[in-house]
């Protein structure tokens, strides 16, 4: 075997012999083939044997070519923009003006003062926001033994405001949130603020909040008044 | 001025403090209603002398007796160009305005249709033409369409007959097309 | 009739479609581009003319001179009881009317604390009463700053003059906010 090898053609050994199978060059993936590195080593080993075989340098020069454009087609493939889509063509007539008509509308003062009292109640829980805004849970780059120690604080904190409602409905019932902390310094209404939503999340309790009067209210315990899927805080439209 | 005149000279200009303060069409009923007549016949007869009184006086306002005894006040079209800019009221662009011809024009159409034809910006000018009411959507066979809607009708003092109301459309945008410079 | 005579009977339509469609007093410089004239004084002659016809005409409406070179066109307050509800269009849905409200009493006010107190969806509202010419930016220092406009105060029949307005604003606010513990 490796006897016959050695008669061969030094240009029929591998990774030369690429060059020379035509049939097997055009099903290649041309990026895989270095002809570069296939040529300098097709002229070394002729300089080696002393004997210029211009039959073969025709074939390699030949297939080296074939390499090329193969590869400068795909190049193209690739670069030609996609054709445009076919636009579809139809008269579009110009655009019809809407004729202008006076109108008086209805809002008057009243209407704007009657909604600034809303507004000014907002302004003073966007303050609240605030406060709740600036970060609560430590940074994820903190180390998790402190994040641990965080969130077993934070349980014991929900259990404790948990069993705190239970007391207040005695089993079950709908508490006011301005009652909850009626009495309690800004940052801990803030914190009962936060761990309601935490036991909302949990499923524990369930919120809603009034549009007009802006009252949050708690249920606590199974009501069974309407199905509620969802324990959503609302937000103001 | 008899007493008749005088009453009369009233009531005509209470249909027309009316028509401009309400800026919609309004029907015979609620005009009725501001004379404070049960008489139909009656309204009528005085819209006719407004609307008449309108054409002649010929200022920039004008009446419109819209289908279905309703009769509306509005600036006319030569004028509106002019003017535009002094509404305090975002009206639409020519954008949307002009997906909005193209739904006239063609309608019942399919929205597919209309993003093939106006671009995918015309979703957006559908939504708004839809919050507006000037286009509503509806059930024809499998699919779903896009015509306009009586409002739209009434804003142009078109029709709501949609055979009737296409051939005025083309009528105007005839028009229109006169005054464009063609491509 | 001559061409002088048609120019200056369109010129008068213009200034009638003008203050109709605006709804609110209009300044000669406004009057003077509709006219797309550079003279003043061409412009209040107009105005004089077509008011003195609004007289002669005795309807509905009528066109008032105010201080500083105002126009504006009205329904005659002796019709206004009788026709009011057919008003029934609001200037703005609630949600704008309240971020409308917030701005007109905290003014100047900048836009990132109106979202602050109003929320996300107020970026759409600063939006739409900026188009509708009710709010404007102005540069306060080195921070731009939300104010009411003229508009505003027309509309809302307030003085213009700033203070006086925020004493007025706060005035009618302070009773209507009489009950409540103040911020």
């Amino acid at each position: 075997m490796t006897e016959t090898m050695t008669r061969r053609p030094f240009y029929l050994r591998p990774p030369i012999n690429i060059l020379f199978d035509i049939n097997r060059l055009e099903k290649l993936t041309p990026w895989n083939v270095n002809i570069a590195f296939l040529l300098r080593q097709f002229l070394s080993e002729m300089e080696h044997n002393g004997k210029v075989d211009f039959r073969a340098s025709g074939v390699a020069l030949d297939s080296s070519a074939l390499i090329y454009l193969m590869k400068s087609k795909l190049l193209l493939t690739l670069q030609e923009p996609p054709a445009p889509p076919k636009m579809p063509t139809d008269f579009v007539p110009p655009p019809l003006f809407l004729p202008l008509r006076h109108e008086l509308t209805s809002t008057t003062i009243q209407h704007l003062l009657a909604v600034l009292d809303e507004v000014l109640k907002g302004e003073k829980l966007a303050a609240i926001d605030r406060v709740v805004a600036q970060p609560v849970l430590p940074q994820a780059s903190d180390l998790m033994p402190q994040f641990d120690k965080f969130m077993a604080e934070l349980e014991s904190q929900m259990d404790k405001l948990y069993a705190h409602l239970l007391d207040l409905v005695k089993g079950a019932g709908i508490i006011q949130f301005t009652n909850l902390i009626k009495g309690l310094p800004r940052i801990e209404a803030v914190r009962a603020f936060i761990l309601l939503l935490f036991l909302a999340q949990d499923g524990l309790i369930l919120l809603w909040q009034d549009e007009e009067t802006e009252e949050i209210y708690i249920t606590v315990g199974n009501l069974k008044i309407g199905k509620q899927p969802n324990a959503k805080l609302e937000s103001e439209s | 001025m008899s007493d008749a005149e005088e009453k009369k000279l009233h009531n005509l200009s209470l249909l027309e403090a009316a028509l401009y303060v309400a800026g919609r069409p309004l029907d015979i009923n609620e005009l009725r209603s501001v004379l404070t007549t049960r008489s139909k016949k009656k309204a009528e007869q005085l819209m006719e002398v407004l609307t008449e009184e309108y054409v002649a006086r010929n200022t920039a306002m004008e009446i419109l007796r819209l289908k279905d005894e309703r009769y509306v006040m509005q600036v006319k079209s030569e004028f509106t160009p002019l003017i535009k800019r002094l509404v305090n009221r975002p009206l639409l662009s020519a954008g949307p305005l002009k997906t909005l011809s193209y739904i006239a024009y063609r309608q019942p159409i399919t929205s597919k249709r209309v993003i093939e034809v106006r671009g995918q910006h015309a979703y957006g000018h559908v939504k708004l033409l839809k919050d507006m009411g000037l286009v509503a959507t509806e059930r024809n066979g499998r699919s779903i369409v896009l015509k306009t809607t009586d409002y739209f009708a009434d804003y142009f003092g078109l029709t709501m007959d949609m055979t009737t109301m296409k051939r005025d459309l083309k009528r105007i945008f005839g028009e229109a097309l006169k005054d464009e410079p063609q491509p």
